[in-house]
C-alpha cells in the first residue's frame, strides 16, 4: 500500500507542501522545453521541406557555437564574429545541398539519413581540427546576453528566473514565430511546403529544388545557432554537447516530425513532464530517470496518436 | 534483390584481411624505453583529457632534452587516441603491446577494468593514478597494477574529515545533512557504501543526485533536489562537462560555494566558466597548482618554449596539466628503480613493475626532481601499491586555486578494511584468480 | 477445390470455348441458381459523416462470375474492403458459407478461402515474382519455425512441394521467363498477372478481382478474359469482378449488380441490367 | 569469363531455390572460409584480437539488425541495450552454473534478449515508421538505466562493470585473460558462422518471405493471410537474439570486462549505419557495413606511420573522422543501395568480363 500511496500520493503532496519549488520546477521544465524545441525545430525544417531526417542538426548545433567562440577567440569581436558565423552556416548549407543533396535526390530517405551521418562524422573531424578540441566559454557578455538572477518572492518562498532563461524563451519564441509565419504566408514559405509533399511536383510547377534546399539547410543553420548559443550559455561549448540533441528525438516523434507548431508543445512538454517526473517521482526509484522519461511519455502519446500530436494522419489506401 | 548473390562470411573477410593486414613497424633499435600514452584529446571528454596529456608528454619530453632520457635509456613517447572510448582503448592496447610497452596509463576507468587481469598474463604493469578499482590498492591481491597516491575512499574520507574541522569536529556532523552529486557510473558509484557507513556512524543524513552521462549538462532537476533539501554540504565525484555545468547550476540556485567540495579532478575552466559566484568552491588535491616550481620552470625552458608541446602557454601549471607531470613522474621513477634493481638500461615491464613497488619519494629525492614543495613523500611497498598519501583542500579565489588546509590524512581504519574485503570479494569473483607470486623486492 | 493441389490433368490449358455470336466467350447459362457462397445483407459504412455504402444487400452464388459495377466513388472498392474484413461496416451483415461473420481481420477472411487483387498494384516490390507468388502459400505451408531453421530437411520438401503447385499457376498464366525477375522491373499488364497468380496460390474459393483490366491495351485484356473464365471454369472459383469497361462485364459476368453513391440501384442478368433506365441515367447522367 | 552459369542446369527445384546456384559461387565460399580458419596461423595477436573478433562481432550484430530493418522494415533504435541484456543475462548465468560451458551461455543469453526484444516490439503494430524508432530507444535508454540502477545484475561488484571470470572449452581458456587471441577468434568464427547460415535459411524460406510481405505493403501481407503482430514480433525476437548472442561475444571474448556505459545510444547509431551502408536486406552486406564503419578507421590510422609522416595522434583521429565520413558519402553517391548492391553490380561484371556490357 505504501508504495501506491508514494507513486500516487506523495508527490502531489509534497507540490501543495512546497508550491515555490512547484512552480520552479515548472519553470525549468519550460526553459529547457523551450530548448529541446529549438533544436527539435532544425530537425522538422529539414524534414518539412526536404523528407530528410538530419541527423547532422546535432552536431551543426556544436558547430556553430565552436565556430562563434572559436572566432571570438582568434581576435574577431563578438558581432562580427556572429555575422561571420552566420555567413559560415550558409557556406555549410550550400555546400551540403551542393555535394551531398544534390547527387541522391530522389534517392529514399533512409539513404539521405544516412548521408548526414557521414556529414557529422565530417563536421565533428572538420570542427575538432579547425578549433581545436577543448571546451570553450560561450561570449555571453560580449554578445549582451543577460547574465544575474531575478529572484520573485511567491508563494511562501522564492522562485528564481535566470535571466539567460528568460532571454531564452524570449528568443526561442521569436525564431518559432517567424518560423511559422514565415512558413504560412511568405512565397518561399508556400514552396517548402509544396517542395515538402512530392518533390516531383514542386520541380513540375517550376519551384528550384536546389534552391529550396539551401534556404532550409539555413535556416536549420540559424536555428542551431541559436540552439548553440543558448545550451553553451547553460554549461559550456564543447562536443558533449551534442548528446543534447538527442533529447530532441522525443520531441520531434511526440509532435510530429512534420509540424513546427508540434516541435514546440512537444518541447514543451517532454521538457515540463521530464523535469516533474525527476523532481517528484525520481527519487523513489534512485533518481537518475530522467534520462529514459522522455521516451516513455512521447510512446505512451504515440500508441494513443500513432503520427504524433499534430502529424498528419497516416492514411492507408489500397 | 534478386535472390542471386551470396549469403555467406564471403569477401567482406578477404576485403578487411587487405585493409588490416599492416604490420607495424617494430620499436627505435638503440637503448630506449617505450612509453605509450593513452590520450582522449577528442570527444565528448577532451576537456579534462588534452591538459593531462599535455602535462604528461611534457614532462617526459623535458627529461629526454635536459637528461638524455632516463638513466642513459632514451624515452620512446608514442601517443595513441582513445578518446575515452573503452573500444578505442582495448585496440589501442593490443597495437602497443607487441612492442613491449614498460607501462600502460589507461587515464580512463573503463579501460582500466579489462586490463587489470591481463596485466599479468601480459606482463605490463597498469598504473591508473588515483582513479580505476580502488581494491587494485592491495599489492598482494594486484600485484600488477596500482593506483597511487589514494583511493576514491581515502578521498571520500579526507572530504570528510575536512568538513568534521570545519564544524569543529566530527560529531558535530549529527543531524546535519550531507548532499553527493555523482557521474551515475562505476566511478560515482563506488564511495556510496562507505559514505553510507560514515551517515550511520556520524549520525548524518546523507542525500543522492545521480546524474546521468547523457544528462551531463542539464542538471537542473538534480540542482532543484539540492535547493528542496538544502545540504549543508555538497560532495561532487563528476567528470568531463558534469563538472561546469554543476557549478553553474550551484550559482544559480546561489548554493553556499564555501559548502561546495569536489573530488580532485575539476579544473580551472570548470570554475572559471561559472563566473565570480564559484569563488568558495573547493577540491581536494595533492599537488601543487602554478608554474614556480623548479620542475615545470625547466618543462617551461626546455620543451614549451622550444615549441615542442601543443600546449597554450598560459595553460602551463594548471591543475590538470601538473597532475599529468605528476603521473610522468611516477613513470620516470619506477623506470629508475628499475634500472637501479637490474642493471639494464631498457628496461621490461617485469622490471618496472618492481621499480613501482620500490618507488620511495622522500623528501630529499623531491628535492632532486625539482619538486620540492610540489607534493608530498610517498612511499609504495608490495603490498601498499597505494600508498595512502594525504592530500590538501584547495580552493578558488576567482582566478586560481589557492591551498586552504594543511595536510589531510585519509581514515586508513575506514578505508584499509574496506580495500581487503573489496580485494578478497574481487578474487572471489573471478575464479582463478591467481596468487602472488612475484618476488618483493627490498627498497633500494 | 480446396483439396491438395489440382491433378495436372484439370491444368491443362482451357481448349477454346463454344463461341458467341460476336466472339466473346460466354458464360454457361443457369450458373447462377447454386447455393449463395456470399451474402451481404443491408450493409453501410460510413467514415465520419462520408457514407462510402448505405444499406446494400446482395448475394454471391458458388461457382457464377458476379460483376460489381458502377461510376466512379460509388463504393466499390470500399465493398471489397468490407467483404475482405478490412474495413468493419456499422451495421449490416455477411454471411460467407453460411456463418455470419462477426469484427474479423483480414487474415481470417483470406484463411476462409477469400483472395484479392488490388485496383493499384499491390505487389512486393522487393521480391521476384517466383518469391511474391509463393508467399501466396503463406497460409498453405505448415513447417514449423524450427525446421524453417534447418531448411533442409521436411521444410526444403514442403517448399518444393509448394513450389511445383506455383509452378502450375505459372505454366497457367504464361509467366515463365519473368520467374525470377524482380517485380518492379516488370510491366504493367505482367505484374497484374503476376498478382492474380499471387491470388489463385491461395487457393481460394472467392476471388475479388478490382479493376484487374485497368490500362491495359485489348489484346492484354482478352488474355485477361481468358484467365478469368479459365480460373472460373477449371477451378470452379467463384469469382466477383469490378469493372468498366461494359463490353467485358456483360460477356463474362453472370450477374451484375450496379452501385452508385454508395446505394444498390440495379441487380440482375447483364441483359435485364442493360436495359434498366436508372442504370443509363447513372452512367450518361440525367438531364434533370 | 571465368565466371560464366553457362552449361550448369538445375534439374530439380530444390537444386533452383540452392542459395548459391553457381558453381563458382559455391567455390569462392569455401575459399573464404578456409581463408578464416586459416588466419589464426598466420596474423598477429593485434589482427585478431583487435581487427578480427570486432568484424565479427560487429558483423553478427548487424545480421541482427538486419533481419529487422533490413528484411521486415522495422527502424531499431535499440540495438546496444539488447545487446546488454545478452551480456548481463550471459554473466549471471555463467555465474550461477559456473561449470556448463560458456559458449553454450552465451547461446542461451540470446534467448533473453529476444524475449525483452519482443517485448518492446509491441508497439509496431500499431506505430509505424520513424515513429517506431521511439518505443526502441525508450528501451535502449530504460534498459541502460537498469543496468547501472540493479546491483544484481552485475553481482554487486564494487567497481559497477562485468568482471569475465576464466571459462574453457575443451580444455583451453576461451575467456578471462589467459585465453589466447586464437581460441576467442576460432570461438567466435564458430558462432558468427553458425548463425550466419540460419539466419540464411531463414530468409530463403517461408518466414523471410513473410517478413519481406511485411515490409514492402503489409495490407497486401495482411490480405494475404500473414498475421502482422506475430510475424513482426517474429522478426523483433530473431532480431534480438543476434544482438543478444553478439552482445554475450563481445563482454566474455572481446572487452573481458564491461561497464553499462559501453551499450550506450552511440552503439546503436553505429550499427543502424553499418547495416545500411552495408545494403538493407543482404546478410553479406552487413559484413560490408562493418568493415566499413569499424575496421577503416583502424586501418586510416595505421596508414600515417606507414609513409614515416608523425602525425600527432589527435590529429591522425580528427582525419580519420573526417575521411570516414566523406567515404560514406561518396558510397551513397556511387550506390545508394549500400555496399551489397556494389557487390553484385561488380559480379555482374565479371560475368561479361572484359566485354563492356
Amino acid at each position: 500500500m505504501t508504495i501506491l500511496y508514494a507513486i500516487f500520493v506523495d508527490p502531489f503532496v509534497q507540490m501543495a507542501g512546497a508550491p515555490d519549488l512547484l512552480v520552479q520546477a515548472l519553470w525549468d521544465g519550460l526553459v529547457s522545453g523551450v530548448l529541446y524545441a529549438l533544436i527539435a525545430l532544425g530537425f522538422v525544417l529539414i524534414f518539412k521541406a526536404s523528407g530528410v531526417f538530419n541527423f547532422a542538426q546535432g552536431i551543426m548545433v556544436v558547430f556553430a557555437a565552436l565556430t562563434l567562440v572559436g572566432l571570438h577567440e582568434k581576435g574577431v569581436p563578438a558581432f562580427l564574429a556572429l555575422a561571420l558565423t552566420v555567413a559560415v552556416m550558409f557556406v555549410l548549407a550550400v555546400g551540403v545541398e551542393r555535394v551531398v543533396l544534390r547527387p541522391l535526390v530522389n534517392q529514399p530517405d533512409i539513404i539521405l539519413f544516412i548521408a548526414t551521418f557521414g556529414l557529422t562524422y565530417f563536421l565533428i573531424g572538420f570542427g575538432e581540427l579547425i578549433f581545436g578540441g577543448n571546451p570553450k566559454a560561450m561570449i555571453t557578455d560580449q554578445l549582451f546576453l543577460p547574465r544575474g538572477v531575478v529572484d520573485v518572492p511567491m508563494l511562501g518562498g522564492m522562485v528564481s528566473f535566470q535571466k539567460i532563461d528568460i532571454a531564452a524563451a524570449i528568443i526561442a519564441s521569436l525564431m518559432v514565430a517567424g518560423l511559422a509565419v514565415f512558413f504560412q504566408n511568405t512565397r518561399i514559405g508556400r514552396a517548402l511546403r509544396a517542395v515538402a509533399d512530392s518533390h516531383k511536383a514542386a520541380l513540375s510547377v517550376g519551384i528550384s529544388l536546389n534552391q529550396i534546399w539551401v534556404i532550409v539547410w539555413f535556416a536549420a543553420g540559424l536555428v542551431a545557432l541559436a540552439a548553440g548559443i543558448m545550451w553553451g550559455a547553460r554549461s559550456e561549448v564543447s562536443f558533449a554537447l551534442e548528446i543534447i540533441a538527442l533529447k530532441a528525438l522525443p520531441v520531434l516523434v511526440l509532435g510530429g516530425l512534420t509540424s513546427v507548431p508540434g516541435a514546440i508543445i512537444g518541447g514543451l512538454i517532454i521538457g515540463v513532464g521530464e523535469k516533474l517526473g525527476e523532481f517528484y517521482w525520481g527519487p523513489l526509484v534512485g533518481g537518475g530517470i530522467e534520462s529514459w522519461l522522455a521516451y516513455f511519455i512521447a510512446l505512451a502519446v504515440l500508441l494513443v496518436r500513432p503520427q504524433g500530436l499534430f502529424g498528419e494522419k497516416i492514411i492507408e489506401r489500397i | 534483390m534478386g535472390r542471386t548473390g551470396y549469403r555467406y562470411l564471403a569477401a567482406a573477410v578477404a576485403g578487411c584481411l587487405a585493409a588490416g593486414a599492416v604490420a607495424l613497424p617494430a620499436a627505435a633499435a638503440e637503448d630506449s624505453n617505450f612509453v605509450p600514452l593513452f590520450t582522449y584529446r577528442t570527444g565528448p571528454f577532451s576537456g579534462s583529457g588534452i591538459p593531462i596529456a599535455n602535462g604528461m608528454r611534457d614532462y617526459l619530453e623535458m627529461l629526454n632534452q635536459r637528461d638524455g632520457g632516463i638513466g642513459g635509456a632514451k624515452i620512446a613517447i608514442e601517443e595513441c587516441e582513445t578518446g575515452y572510448d573503452t573500444k578505442k582503448g582495448l585496440e589501442c592496447y593490443e597495437a602497443v603491446k607487441g612492442k613491449n610497452p614498460v607501462m600502460i596509463n589507461p587515464w580512463s576507468t573503463g579501460i582500466t577494468l579489462p586490463l587489470i587481469p591481463k596485466a599479468k598474463v601480459d606482463k605490463i604493469p597498469v598504473l591508473s593514478m588515483a582513479y580505476g578499482l580502488s581494491a587494485s590498492a592491495l599489492g598482494d591481491t594486484f600485484p600488477w597494477v596500482f593506483n597511487p597516491p589514494n583511493t576514491y575512499w581515502d578521498g571520500l574520507s579526507m572530504i570528510i574529515r575536512y568538513i568534521g574541522e570545519q564544524e569543529g569536529g566530527l560529531d558535530k556532523l549529527k543531524g546535519k545533512k550531507l548532499g553527493y552529486i555523482y557521474l551515475d557510473a562505476g566511478f560515482g558509484k563506488e564511495p556510496i557504501p562507505m559514505f553510507e557507513q560514515f551517515a550511520k556512524d556520524l549520525g548524518f543524513e546523507l542525500k543522492l543526485y545521480p546524474v546521468a552521462a547523457t544528462d551531463m549538462q542539464n542538471q537542473s532537476s538534480q540542482w532543484l533536489g539540492v535547493r528542496r533539501d538544502r545540504p549543508d554540504y555538497m560532495v561532487m565525484y563528476g567528470w568531463g562537462a558534469l563538472n561546469p555545468t554543476a557549478i553553474k547550476e550551484a550559482v544559480r540556485i546561489n548554493y553556499p560555494m564555501a559548502k561546495f567540495i569536489s573530488i580532485w579532478w575539476p579544473s580551472e575552466d570548470d570554475a572559471k566558466s561559472a563566473g565570480d559566484g564559484a569563488k568558495g568552491f573547493k577540491e581536494l588535491n595533492w599537488h601543487g597548482v602554478g608554474t614556480d616550481f623548479p620542475v615545470i620552470k625547466d618543462i617551461q625552458k626546455l620543451v614549451v618554449d622550444k615549441g615542442l608541446s601543443q600546449v597554450a602557454k598560459d595553460k602551463v601549471g594548471e591543475v590538470l596539466y601538473n597532475r599529468g607531470v605528476y603521473n610522468s613522474m611516477l613513470i620516470a621513477e619506477a623506470i629508475r628503480n628499475a634500472q637501479k634493481l637490474t642493471g639494464k638500461k631498457a628496461v621490461t615491464g617485469e622490471d618496472v613493475r618492481r621499480g613501482l613497488e620500490t618507488i620511495d619519494l622522500t623528501p630529499a629525492r623531491l628535492k632532486e626532481l625539482g619538486m620540492e614543495g610540489f607534493t608530498d613523500p610517498l612511499k609504495l611497498t608490495c603490498s601498499d601499491h597505494n600508498g595512502h598519501g594525504a592530500t590538501f583542500m584547495q580552493e578558488w579565489n576567482g582566478e586560481k586555486y589557492v591551498k586552504v588546509s594543511g595536510p589531510l590524512k585519509p581514515m586508513t581504519d575506514k578505508v584499509e578494511p574496506l580495500v581487503q574485503s573489496a580485494a578478497k570479494d574481487y578474487a572471489e569473483k573471478n575464479t582463478g584468480w591467481p596468487k602472488r607470486t612475484e618476488v618483493c623486492d627490498k627498497a633500494s | 477445390m480446396n483439396g491438395p493441389g489440382p491433378n495436372e490433368t484439370a491444368m491443362r490449358k482451357a481448349e477454346p470455348r463454344a463461341e458467341r455470336a460476336d466472339g466473346a466467350p460466354s458464360a454457361p447459362p443457369g450458373r447462377s441458381t447454386g447455393e449463395v457462397l456470399l451474402a451481404v445483407e443491408n450493409v453501410s459504412l460510413r467514415f465520419g459523416g462520408v457514407k462510402a455504402i448505405s444499406d446494400v444487400s446482395f448475394d454471391i452464388r458458388k461457382g457464377e462470375v458476379r460483376a460489381i459495377i458502377g461510376p466512379n466513388g460509388a463504393g466499390k472498392t470500399s465493398m471489397l474492403n468490407v467483404i475482405n474484413g478490412f474495413y468493419h461496416p456499422q451495421d449490416g451483415r455477411i454471411t460467407f458459407k453460411g456463418e455470419t461473420r462477426s469484427k474479423m481481420r483480414p487474415s481470417v477472411a483470406a484463411a476462409q478461402g477469400i483472395a484479392r487483387t488490388f485496383q493499384n498494384v499491390a505487389l512486393f516490390k522487393g521480391m521476384t515474382t517466383l518469391d511474391n507468388i509463393m508467399t501466396g502459400r503463406a497460409l498453405k505451408m505448415r513447417r514449423g519455425f524450427f525446421w524453417q531453421l534447418w531448411r533442409h530437411g521436411p521444410a526444403m520438401a514442403e517448399e518444393v512441394e509448394h513450389r511445383k503447385f506455383v509452378e502450375e499457376i505459372i505454366d497457367f498464366l504464361d509467366i515463365e521467363a519473368v520467374r525470377k525477375v524482380p517485380v518492379g522491373k516488370l510491366p504493367y499488364g505482367l505484374q497484374k498477372r503476376v498478382e492474380l497468380g499471387r491470388a489463385l496460390a491461395m487457393e481460394p474459393e472467392l476471388l475479388l478481382l478490382d479493376e484487374p483490366m485497368a490500362g491495359m491495351n485489348l489484346e492484354e485484356k482478352e488474355d485477361m478474359c481468358r484467365f478469368i473464365l479459365d480460373v472460373n471454369n477449371e477451378f470452379g472459383t467463384t469469382v466477383a469482378l469490378i469493372e468498366h469497361d461494359m463490353g467485358v462485364v456483360m460477356d463474362l459476368s453472370d450477374r451484375v449488380v450496379v452501385l452508385e453513391y454508395g446505394r444498390k440501384i440495379a441487380d440482375g442478368t447483364p441483359d435485364e441490367v442493360k436495359r434498366d433506365q436508372k442504370v443509363i441515367d447513372a452512367y450518361l447522367g440525367v438531364a434533370h | 569469363m571465368l565466371y560464366r552459369e553457362t552449361g550448369q542446369f538445375k534439374t530439380t527445384y530444390a537444386a533452383d531455390m540452392a542459395v548459391f546456384p553457381l558453381r563458382q559461387d559455391r567455390i569462392g565460399l569455401a575459399v573464404i572460409l578456409a581463408a578464416a580458419l586459416t588466419l589464426p596461423f598466420v596474423a598477429g595477436e593485434y589482427m585478431l584480437s583487435a581487427v578480427m573478433i570486432p568484424l565479427l562481432i560487429f558483423a553478427l550484430a548487424t545480421i541482427g539488425l538486419n533481419l529487422l530493418v533490413g528484411y521486415t522494415g522495422l527502424l531499431s533504435l535499440g540495438t546496444a541495450g539488447f545487446m546488454g541484456v545478452g551480456a548481463y543475462a550471459c554473466y549471471k548465468l555463467t555465474t550461477f552454473f559456473p561449470d556448463v560451458n560458456i559458449v553454450v551461455w552465451i547461446l542461451v543469453s540470446g534467448f533473453f534478449s529476444a524475449g525483452v526484444g519482443a517485448l518492446f516490439g509491441l508497439p509496431s503494430l500499431r506505430i509505424k515508421g520513424f515513429y517506431l524508432a521511439v518505443a526502441t530507444l525508450a528501451a535502449q535508454f530504460f534498459l541502460q538505466w537498469c543496468f547501472t540502477r540493479i546491483p544484481w545484475l552485475y553481482n554487486n561488484n564494487i567497481s559497477g562493470a562485468i568482471e569475465v571470470p576464466g571459462r574453457t572449452l575443451f580444455g583451453e581458456f576461451v575467456t578471462g585473460p589467459n585465453a589466447s587471441a586464437e581460441m576467442r577468434y576460432l570461438v567466435v568464427l564458430a558462432v558468427v558462422a553458425l548463425l550466419t547460415w540460419i539466419a540464411s535459411n531463414l530468409v530463403h524460406g517461408r518466414i523471410g518471405r513473410s517478413w519481406m510481405a511485411v515490409r514492402d505493403m503489409d495490407i497486401a501481407a495482411e490480405l494475404i493471410g500473414i498475421r502482422l503482430l506475430p510475424t513482426k514480433l517474429l522478426a523483433f525476437a530473431v532480431s534480438s537474439f543476434y544482438c543478444g548472442v553478439a552482445g554475450a561475444l563481445m563482454v566474455f571474448l572481446w572487452y573481458g570486462s564491461a561497464e553499462p556505459e559501453v551499450f550506450s545510444i552511440n552503439q546503436s547509431f553505429l550499427i543502424l549505419f553499418m547495416v545500411i551502408i552495408g545494403g538493407l536486406g543482404s546478410l553479406i552486406g552487413s559484413f560490408f557495413g562493418a568493415a566499413l564503419i569499424y575496421v577503416l578507421p583502424i586501418a586510416l590510422k595505421a596508414v600515417p606511420p606507414l609513409f614515416g609522416l608523425s602525425i600527432a595522434a589527435a590529429t591522425v583521429e580528427h582525419m580519420t573522422f573526417m575521411i570516414v565520413g566523406a567515404l560514406i558519402i561518396g558510397f551513397l553517391i556511387a550506390e545508394p543501395h549500400g555496399l551489397a548492391r556494389l557487390w553484385q553490380t561488380g559480379k555482374q561484371k565479371l560475368r561479361t568480363w572484359p566485354f563492356p556490357y
